[in-house]
């Protein structure tokens, strides 16, 4: 983990002007970055707001790292009016990620929502085994990285809920589909909104499959010590709240306590 | 040139320390900022047992400040010893632990802990969270209980005793005054105050526990407001805290008559804070030809 | 689509309010803005005889906000019928005057004295200015000098009497019941919360009154809090303030439970402020099919 | 008074990067702007801080306005670095100005300390009587338009604290010297810091001469309601405290009660 002045080097919109590209020049964090870490960005320029954003490292290329985020908000957009050469500052690379399948081991599916596809990419990238992403949206402009994920080899299986790309429904659809068709030595893999993570959890569960699940949390310190970003975790027949942004984002699914908390 | 202050019999090497619940415990920002920079590391909330904290949300950011309502998450006395201590007590800057509980007995119990530990710098009595039904806040705004659990602690303990007030009373003379009178060596101003939020889209509280605590730049002026009463009211040493964004705010809390004070919430965006508040004050004191940093403490009353 | 509210027997076309102090005596503004279009208009705080204020400095600027020590500079009751009741009596939409006084006797005097003037909306007692000595913060921390004050108003007017509670209390609900005991038709909340700013290059409280009260967007989070808990405690409509911008901020407020809202800091800044909140609202009800604003008060506590 | 989104059509500095010559287009304020007036701008930029900042009208050109700051904290700071096109909410023409002599009147002295010399451009300008400007600064610098006065065929006597420019030493000097050499038919008009406004003040009491004095308080509103920005005025013999952003900027000198707040 290090802080660290980065300098910009291109942030592109998509053709709808809703997600970006941000590409960042941080040739000491690069090297350290594990699939499923995240940097935690201080964007000055956001009126009145304090607080860092946390986004997954999307993509490390040299000296690079860089980010896939959609704008949602004061954060974001700020962040998706920055120029290259401008500055931000950095903390990263944070949190635990992905386990990457050893060579020879399971082979990966791993399933995304939105930006969840961020946050895979370099675990497609560093498994040795090629497997199948499934990726699910909203609408098309919500399918973030295809080609790059077709690219490494990969087969993507693309839902979207309008139809507009892909097939129409949940990402889980083709997901259940598959495993139906056969479930020895696959792991899941997941990153997306919550209600996914939950669901891929349960088909997890259902066909006893491991699975990791990045989890989403609001995070504020994003280095563990003020404890916002918790989840319930198990801890034998208890539970206790665990730091997404250190013992996370990536838990194995089977430990996380779903009801705990309501 | 001196930056040293005492707290009690505690000698700090700096002024600037950093707040309670925004820094963990210690080893967390070890690898951003060197800790033996700092006056002192002062620990996220200690009870007796563990706690679990409220449900989430737990913080939402607001204009200029946070609100949070963690619930004092935590490991409880003998899970900090054993997960936290061995690294802390290797610092050789002084650690200051930040104790609660819900009964005075409780909050004695915990200093005896602590002082029977061996190599705490001071305890912190957290008398002013406004994030537990059961705990803390009551007795930061009722003068006589907070003045049995001081002097309970008093008992306990004979580390240096600060006590944290809160700042959600109508007048804090009487408060400060309290916890002098019954053997506190310093006080610390301010904690979070008591707020809310709405996300209007769910239409819900933003936070898990409905209300919680402000802090951040946003709050720095009631802060410095308090500080500066308190120290009319009192000879004991304060420690000033609330918004402390730069060596700016941190020399404008000494002036107002804090002896050290303590950064918070800005942490979490640039943890590097402390430490360029602390290079900060020394480039003040320069400029400014101040050869002891306690020159800066009260000079504004004492220029009146 | 009905935005109108009721503040006692005061109905309100809309429930977007300016705030006392900062609109003057609504002839300022408007060049600016078409006072036409607001809920009402709330004049500044008005006591029996002219008043001179504060020493300069008066204000300061913070992290999202505002200190000021004005300390109720004013014409006084015969200063402002003479000077600018000819040009309000005229406006189509309700003025609400802010009063104040440092007995019992002189609240009681100031509301006969505007009772009998004819055409005033309503009356706002303040109670809880924090820039003056003698007067009015010590009615709005004393529950029982409350109870008189508001007692002593309600016998002296049938006006609607809108009571403005202090933010520095422990807790406001007691206090949030005794005007209502009283006798008073609604609450306003808040008032500026008591703060200081330090200028470290001249060594001098940034405020020639030393301490001042704090206002704009770094004190919403307080406000909804105090609206939310005295919306617990009592039945009539609460004016909730503290920090509104946008039309966002202003439904926050609905949601907590205020029954209107009034816009303060916000307007020095950015005058049309009110109509754009009025604007804002309108398009959110709108957006969700919300046909009466009132749905809105209070309905986070009810979605519970 | 208009509230107005006005578009920066230049801002230059000055060769040390202190002073910025700010022009806008404001086509329906322009034409309103009486000599020492001010407008107020609200700098969107400024981190966690929200209130405008008044500035003295310079200049008038057709459809501009124009302003000349000194960057001397975060507000003017955040406006030195807007670019041209950039957009500025403006609220102005605002406040009482000078009186400009009327044609065969008193000869106009023209008093000026720092960025004080901006709100008399505009009096020169239109006064139909030339006269004298005196105008001082602590260095070379702060001495802003003395060409642009002396294009308008007025003189111009310079005075540094450092020596730097012109005479060394306070600009009343030279006025005192010039006023030793007759006062008949002489009126001054005076905008810079408060110890200079009151020293000028004395001059005009010694001298018996009418005065008129730009007063610089800090301000809030800028409009009259917050009353922030008041003096002590005489009202027989009491005094009340007026505002400056209405009543004034410029105020009779003989008005002003010097040491009522003392
Ligand atoms: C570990 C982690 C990895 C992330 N990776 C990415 C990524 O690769 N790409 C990307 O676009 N975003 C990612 N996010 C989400 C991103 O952090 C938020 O979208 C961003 O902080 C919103 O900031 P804002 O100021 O634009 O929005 P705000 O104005 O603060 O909020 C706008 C909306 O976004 C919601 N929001 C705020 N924080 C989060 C959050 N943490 N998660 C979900 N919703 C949030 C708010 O509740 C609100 O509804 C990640 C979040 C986490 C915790
Ligand atoms: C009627 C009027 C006309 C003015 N005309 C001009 C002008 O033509 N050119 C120009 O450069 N400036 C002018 N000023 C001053 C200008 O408004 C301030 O310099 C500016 O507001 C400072 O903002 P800031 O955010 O950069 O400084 P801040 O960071 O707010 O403060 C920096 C320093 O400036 C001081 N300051 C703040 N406000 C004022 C003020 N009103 N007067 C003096 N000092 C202040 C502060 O005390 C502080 O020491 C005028 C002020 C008034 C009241
Ligand atoms: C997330 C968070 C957790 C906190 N936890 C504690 C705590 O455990 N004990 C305590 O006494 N104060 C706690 N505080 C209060 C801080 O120590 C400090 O008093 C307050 O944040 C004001 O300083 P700041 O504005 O610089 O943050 C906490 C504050 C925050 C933001
Ligand atoms: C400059 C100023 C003057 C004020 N004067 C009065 C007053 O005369 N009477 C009163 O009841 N409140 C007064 N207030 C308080 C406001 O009415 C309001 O309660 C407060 O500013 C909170 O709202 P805001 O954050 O939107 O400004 C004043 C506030 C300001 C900033
Ligand atoms: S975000 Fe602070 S502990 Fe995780
Ligand atoms: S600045 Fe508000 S009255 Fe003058």
């Amino acid at each position: 983990m290090l802080e660290q002045t980065v300098q910009i080097v291109s942030n592109e919109p998509d053709p709808t002007d809703l997600y970006f590209r941000l590409v960042m020049s941080a040739p000491r964090i690069a090297p350290l970055v594990q699939p499923g870490q995240f940097v935690h960005l201080r964007i000055q320029s956001i009126k009145d707001a304090l607080l860092r954003r946390p986004f997954s490292i999307f993509q490390v290329s040299g000296d690079t790292v860089s980010i896939l985020y959609k704008n949602v908000g004061k954060g974001t957009d700020a962040l998706s009016r920055m120029r290259p050469a401008q500055d931000l500052s950095l903390i990263g690379p944070l949190g635990h990620g992905f386990t990457v399948p050893p060579p020879g081991g399971e082979s990966p599916l791993l399933v995304a929502g939105g930006y969840g596809m961020a946050a895979l990419y370099l675990l497609a990238q560093r498994s040795p085994q090629k497997g199948i992403v499934f990726v699910g949206g909203r609408r098309r402009v919500d399918i973030l990285c295809q080609d790059e994920f077709q690219s490494l080899g990969w087969e993507v299986r693309a839902t979207t809920e309008d139809g507009s790309h892909g097939g129409k429904g949940l990402v889980t659809q083709p997901l259940l589909a598959e495993l139906r068709s056969g479930t020895a030595g696959r792991k899941l893999f997941a990153c997306g909104p919550t209600p996914m993570l939950r669901a891929v959890g349960r088909i997890a569960e259902e066909f006893n499959l491991p699975a990791e699940l990045s989890m989403d949390e609001h995070m504020c310190c994003g280095v563990g010590v003020c404890l916002t970003c918790v989840i319930p975790v198990k801890t034998g027949a208890d539970w206790e709240y665990q730091r997404t942004c250190t013992e996370g984002p990536v838990f194995d699914s089977t430990r996380i306590a779903w009801d705990a908390n309501s | 040139m001196n930056l040293s202050v005492q707290i009690g019999t505690l000698k700090l090497q700096n002024p600037v320390l950093v707040a309670s619940g925004t820094f963990g415990y210690g080893a967390e920002y070890s690898e951003l900022i060197d800790l033996n920079q700092l006056g002192a590391v002062v620990v996220k909330g200690i009870r007796l047992g563990p706690v679990r904290g409220n449900p989430t949300p737990r913080t939402v950011e607001v204009a200029s400040g946070l609100i949070n309502a963690i619930g004092l998450q935590g490991p409880g006395v003998d899970g900090f010893i054993k997960k936290y201590w061995p690294f802390l007590k290797l610092l050789k800057v002084p650690t200051i632990i930040n104790i609660w509980g819900t009964t005075v007995e409780e909050y004695a119990e915990v200093a005896r802990r602590f002082d029977a530990l061996g190599g705490v710098g001071a305890l912190e009595l957290n008398v002013s969270c406004p994030n537990i039904k059961e705990g803390g806040a009551q007795f930061g705004t009722d003068v006589k209980l907070l003045g049995e659990v001081v002097a309970a602690c008093r008992q306990s303990t004979r580390l240096p005793l600060i006590t944290k007030l809160s700042p959600n009373v109508v007048s804090i003379a009487p408060y400060a005054r309290a916890a002098e009178d019954a053997g506190s060596d310093a006080l610390s101003i301010m904690n979070s105050y008591p707020a809310m939020a709405i996300d209007i889209k769910t239409r819900k509280p933003s936070l898990g526990n409905v209300t919680g605590g402000l802090t951040g730049p946003c709050i720095k002026p009631i802060a410095i407001k308090l500080v500066w009463e308190a120290a009319a009211a009192v000879k004991i040493p304060i420690i000033g805290m609330g918004g402390i964004q730069t060596a700016t705010d941190a020399i404008e809390f000494l002036m107002a008559g804090a002896t050290a004070v303590a950064v918070g919430t800005a942490t979490f965006y640039e943890p590097r804070t402390a430490v360029q508040v602390i290079a900060g004050v020394r480039e003040f004191m320069q400029s400014h030809g101040i050869e002891d940093v306690r020159e800066l403490v009260g000079s504004v009353r004492a220029a009146k």
